[in-house]
């Protein structure tokens, strides 16, 4: 096989990307959380770096993306032999989804589709801040990946129903990652709960910049997420690319005007959250359709998304940092939007030969059956994601596995999960404040009242 | 008048607050100090080695208050800063000679 | 047409790299701040990346790099319709410049363009900071971007009177983008005025890790500016490449040498200003000057511009995080540098064909000639730019939208324009401190004797 | 010559990647640090990359990887002419090493080497923190890059006895690096003492979220460190690329579970060096081994350093930030690592012809050969790297260069040697305190009872 | 001797230095404190809900000084904190037995 | 019972804190604070320009204690405190009327 090395290197390229979101979402959920928390936050992205990646080169990667045996099962489930413990033997070792002309080892798709794994899991962790156990959420993140992740990547992707058969689009993730983690994030936090003075408490974030940051971290990664999705680079690639970055400015834009109208002013939590929101939306869309689209589709999701954060006040379920309200939003609004603007002068394979099976929108003279089948392949997801989310939550429950003590959420689920804090400045080592130079260390864990680690009681 | 001051754990604060409130108290001033005591802090693991913090963070409440009601506000601060455990804190009254508000001027009693 | 995957790759790549500019120039920007207007600081160059990204696809790049029907119209301005809306229709597109040989798509090089176009614009922000009204900011960029950046870009690489008549050398942005920004900082700071307390008091940099981290990610965004500035990947490319390292290696030396000498201490602050001062200075030679010119062009850059930055104290403009300082008088000493040491060795389009019609340098052989052209072509944008920037401000201003109160920039215009503040740490929800424990939230808006924000006041 | 588009983009993506480990390094160091150290500590490394940039490009290149025409020589030092002063005389420069096969201007190895030689220097720093004069790090920097990592450069890969005649392996520095800056550190330490109050103080991160978001920069550009030191993109680029994630990933689980085991609790900073643990052990292996060993390497690498890192409190040694504990040991284990798991099924170089003279490890046939070489190569640039660190910073002591005053360090060593302190929030101008609304500004150099910059003292 | 505390609106800082230097005061002492009182806190807007902020950040300034000049102190204090607007404040007075200046040991009067 | 209030340096209160220690007392209080007196701030230079720094960090300690001790606490707080340098501090001593222990509701000495 001849090795294309600028595909290759493409590809590569948008697997460091992709990586490159974890730890961009874990500074952008840390700094929106309180600070008694950020740690814990940030190492519930962490862990699933940690985690997936092992999982995935085990039988993650075959079970989504190997090709089973019988044509049946491969509608819901990969190939339990194919790549198991990566199954590969060697660099002789050929691209096969595509044929050989892309010119890109497995390996490289093998490690593109790793990252996505990773930050899909990690992406449910913002909406349960400052309550979780982390062993609970290991648990939680080992068996939702196995179960509903793995699954519906090959659903989508990996030649499963949805893609293969439903012929829903899904460009890079509006459905697989997106909407599935904000439905888990819901079915997760139903059974786990509100944050103790939720919602009469503010909760604002502790560390603005860092959200910022966060976000232009992920709007950085992102490019790789969606234009390293079309693997290879082509017209659709540059579709891709110039897409992501003017829906997630008209987005920005979006947001920040319904918060200008709503409240008198625009927030740079605001401009961040609405970054995302687009980043989310135009996922699904971004190799199939016209920039100026991309820029509608944009508009739409930062300004509903803006809207739909609020949903939780009314409906009573405490997501913290609005996964639900940005990631599944975002993702239904981008998946639906390929029903109106899909087109084959993006994306060849529409309608093509070989193609993906799908229509082109209903802007594009498709009519409605595109939409129809983003509406479905999206509502089973939903459907599929929340439900089996819940059970996993309620099984780690019965075991007593989910929720800290009462005293740990007061006392700060940094101190209490990892028994370390965040920052140590000010009251501290800093040269800048009196407790500073007299040494004074601020106590990490508190022992006023509450439980603590390690107490030593005198007299 | 009397200044009854408090030394208090953090989290009692929102208590002692009510306990005021209810006592018809107007206002307070509250500031972070550090408290060392018979509360002797903990240890601490960084990387496997073991360290001692001595001061333990504490909220300093305090309440000018007429000479009549300072057995009041000192029960009330008192009681409802309890948890009965080491470090609890402690509660002291001194004499105020005169106190003014300084948006009127108006001075004693009048002021608070 | 044929994509070549090597170039295309790399011109997506350069611009996600010169996407991450802007985040990273907000954190830099940021830093330098005082923690009361951080947000503000970086929502000025976030509110750019959702404002110019959008312009640049219905009316920026047809303006700047479309062709105008008319040979002299084509001197000042490009075309109106040629890519207006995005103008292009498909993936059939092929690129048009530089004919079909480099295999790059057309949109890969509008969306690299927009990249530059946003941080021009938000570069311009850091001179106003703790003082400028939000909504008047806005309305300053979009106006400044239409009519100053748009007819420079296309002056100067667009087939415009500098680069195609002219011949003036701008290998990245010297003319176009640093010197065009520190202009037009001169000329808005000049009709909004000094911060209160400017130069009484320090307004030192409130998070100097920030910066530190603000200036790493600009110089690894800046590998993308300068050389995805070739657009394809060649020997000059790679000199590109290395003379950005050594240039901005040499600046920060030679402005922490300056520190040093003068004060008696080489600071954090001045190695990051130091290593921006080189970027900016490297910007427009680094494509045509070998690596120890490079260095040379650093060392004074840094340098100079270490004492640069004082002169805002003697002539007594107020340019907050000295933009003028850095990015004007580093553009101006790079620009010049082409002068002296330009030369065909590393880029044969110099004296070329189809070439850029430059001559080399004074020190390699070329006369004064290139010199007495780099002048004209600065000096041309330096006053066009100052003077439409000052008269934009000077109309906002008249209606009452330049600056906000003296109360606002009191309390911190973080609150008064967004209603936000950065951190909330120490006296708030973190674990260390007896307030977090005690939930005491920080107030964002100062109520305490200036107007406020909804601010209940009883009996 | 005709340049490999997509190779040469890849080495340059792969430079700027290594490039943006400095200011991650900077930043995952500055967090682990106290606050009154974290400038000096991020000024250590910023100086690193203004003074090896330069160095390189004068004589650290042709020194290290020229050909010294002595045959004999050669195998100590390279060439002193060859690309002294850069040496290169234009765009038309071909390859060298590999043969004009790969496609890829010298200068691009070049500059892709540089960043290594920047990093390797920087890694030491973490070391000394608090307490070693400036000036003295900037000179031992300077003589320690010259001494030491020039000619360990040339053993390992520049053609010199390492590499060229005993054979040992080192894909991307375990050795070179890694092992080279940790002996160094030590080397130094055992020179420049303790920290004041060590280990009695603990000396706890200040700001945990940097060095999280370090540890990812990190990680993101050691995906260029490598599979960028492939050089060409291929089959083994491709493994190195996975092969990094996944040991990295099995590290970080390493760490925690250690932690999670001792403790009782895993910790972000646990999370954070177990994954930097990881990307060293790696290193030296990752373009050797297949996936599955390099999740093997990746456990055995987190646990051991989780450990290791607890022998400066046993032997007496003040490793600051754990250079020795982390670089030296992760070094160690992948060096040693080859011997049992290099195959030529991921590497045809392996055995091969014209190969790399290297045999397979010990459990794909190879018997004991590899381990022996990795264990002579690993051990000569440990006692040359440790020596000669301790005889510079020998000579620097006795001119009276090496280490501050103790009231320097009581006071911190931001101020005291770099006149700024990292922070200016709460008691300042930050818009929630009380002082920062009063206009109180931190005292950066504290007078009190200590000597202090410029202090007025009156009546 | 007295002390003369006072709890006043940050911005003010300035002019209460200020008029205390003018009366000859060598030395004061401040520090960041929270009141609660009739000026209510004021309510924030995040994510479209609004939240009640009930502490409002404050400076305490404490003044060590002679008898016959408390009064003079306490004036230029209350004078130069008013902006007239509510939650501008309070001082207070109390009496101190003794005070000493710890470079020297001088005690009294000596000690300011 | 009194109260003895220190404004020290930073860098002393751990000798402070030995000092009271070796004296028996069983407890004390710290708190950040800024001060402003004879030692004068410093400049401090930022890119070439200077800058007044005026208030200067120090750590208030407060300490309650028996009217028999009193006169040992303070000269054991001024003694360890002292480095003879300016802007050293100051102690004062005021009367405090009653004491009670949060835990226990005991008062007086017993609280101590
Ligand atoms: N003699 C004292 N003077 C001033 N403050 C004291 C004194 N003793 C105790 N405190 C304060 O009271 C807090 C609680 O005291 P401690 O001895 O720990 O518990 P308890 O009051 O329950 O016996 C301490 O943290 C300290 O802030
Ligand atoms: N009884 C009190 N004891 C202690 N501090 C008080 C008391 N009442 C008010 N304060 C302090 O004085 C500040 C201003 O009081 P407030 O009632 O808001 O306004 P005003 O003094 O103008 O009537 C409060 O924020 C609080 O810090
Ligand atoms: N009159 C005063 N009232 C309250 N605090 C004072 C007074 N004078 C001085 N101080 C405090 O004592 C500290 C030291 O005083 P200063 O005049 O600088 O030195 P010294 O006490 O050695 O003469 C000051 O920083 C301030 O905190």
């Amino acid at each position: 096989m001849e090795i294309n090395t600028g595909n290759t290197a493409w590809l590569l390229l948008s697997s460091a990307l992709v990586l490159l979101m974890t730890p961009g979402l874990a500074l952008f959920y840390g700094g929106l959380n309180r600070s008694k928390g950020v740690l814990n936050m940030m190492m519930m992205s962490f862990s699933c770096i940690g985690l997936i990646s092992v999982l995935w080169v085990v039988y993650g990667f075959t079970l989504a993306f190997g090709t089973n045996d019988s044509a049946g099962l491969n509608n819901v489930i990969g190939s339990f032999s194919q790549y198991f413990g990566t199954g590969t033997s060697g660099i002789s070792e050929e691209w096969l989804f595509l044929g050989a002309g892309t010119g890109i080892p497995t390996y490289a798709f093998m490690v593109f589709q790793m990252m996505f794994a990773i930050i899909t899991v990690a992406l449910i962790s913002g909406a349960v801040s400052d309550r979780m156990k982390f062993g609970g959420w290991v648990i939680f993140a080992l068996a939702w990946f196995t179960l509903v992740y793995v699954p519906v990547a090959h659903w989508v992707w990996g030649g499963g129903w949805i893609g293969g058969k439903l012929h829903a689009l899904d460009f890079a993730g509006g459905t697989a990652v997106h909407i599935n983690a904000g439905a888990a994030a819901l079915g997760l936090i139903l059974v786990l709960g509100k944050r103790a003075g939720w919602p009469r408490e503010s909760f604002k974030p502790h560390n603005v910049p860092f959200v910022a940051l966060g976000a232009g971290l992920l709007w950085f990664g992102w490019f790789g997420f969606n234009a390293g999705s079309e693997l290879t680079v082509d017209g659709t690639t540059v579709f891709a690319f110039i897409n992501t970055q003017v829906a997630t400015a008209a987005a920005l834009l979006g947001w920040v005007v319904v918060e200008w109208i709503r409240d008198g002013k625009p927030t740079l939590v605001g401009a961040s959250s609405g970054a995302v929101a687009g980043l989310v939306a135009i996922t699904p869309a971004c190799g199939f359709v016209a920039p100026l689209p991309a820029v509608v589709i944009g508009l739409i999701a930062g300004a509903v998304c803006a809207l739909a954060v609020g949903l939780k006040y009314k409906l009573g379920y405490d997501d913290s940092l609005d996964v639900v309200g940005v990631h599944f939003v975002g993702g239904w609004i981008g998946s639906l939007s390929l029903g109106f603007f899909a087109t084959s002068q993006v994306n060849a394979a529409i309608n093509g030969d070989p193609g993906l099976g799908a229509s082109e929108g209903l802007f594009y003279g498709g009519g409605l059956a595109q939409l129809g089948r983003q509406f479905v392949g999206s509502a089973a997801v939903t459907v599929y994601s929340l439900v089996i989310a819940a059970l996993i939550a309620f099984v780690i429950k019965a075991a007593k596995g989910l929720r800290v003590s009462d005293e740990a959420e007061i006392t700060g689920i940094d101190v209490a999960e990892h028994a370390e804090s965040a920052y140590d400045t000010s009251p501290s080592t800093g040269s800048a404040g009196a407790f500073a130079m007299a040494g004074i260390t601020p106590s990490g864990s508190s022992a006023d009242g509450k439980p603590s680690v390690s107490e030593k009681v005198a007299g | 008048m009397k200044l009854v001051t408090a030394v208090i754990k953090p989290y009692q604060l929102d208590a002692v607050k009510e306990a005021l409130h209810a006592l018809g108290v107007a206002g307070l001033t509250v500031s972070e100090v550090q408290g060392y005591g018979r509360q002797k802090g903990h240890t601490e693991v960084y990387r496997g080695a073991e360290y001692t913090v001595e001061f333990l963070p504490k909220i300093k409440v305090e309440v000018l208050t007429d000479e009549i009601d300072v057995e009041k506000v000192v029960d009330a601060v008192v009681t409802s800063a309890r948890t009965g455990k080491i470090g609890d804190g402690k509660v002291w009254v001194t004499s105020v000679e005169d106190v003014v508000r300084v948006r009127t001027g108006e001075r004693g009693l009048d002021a608070l």
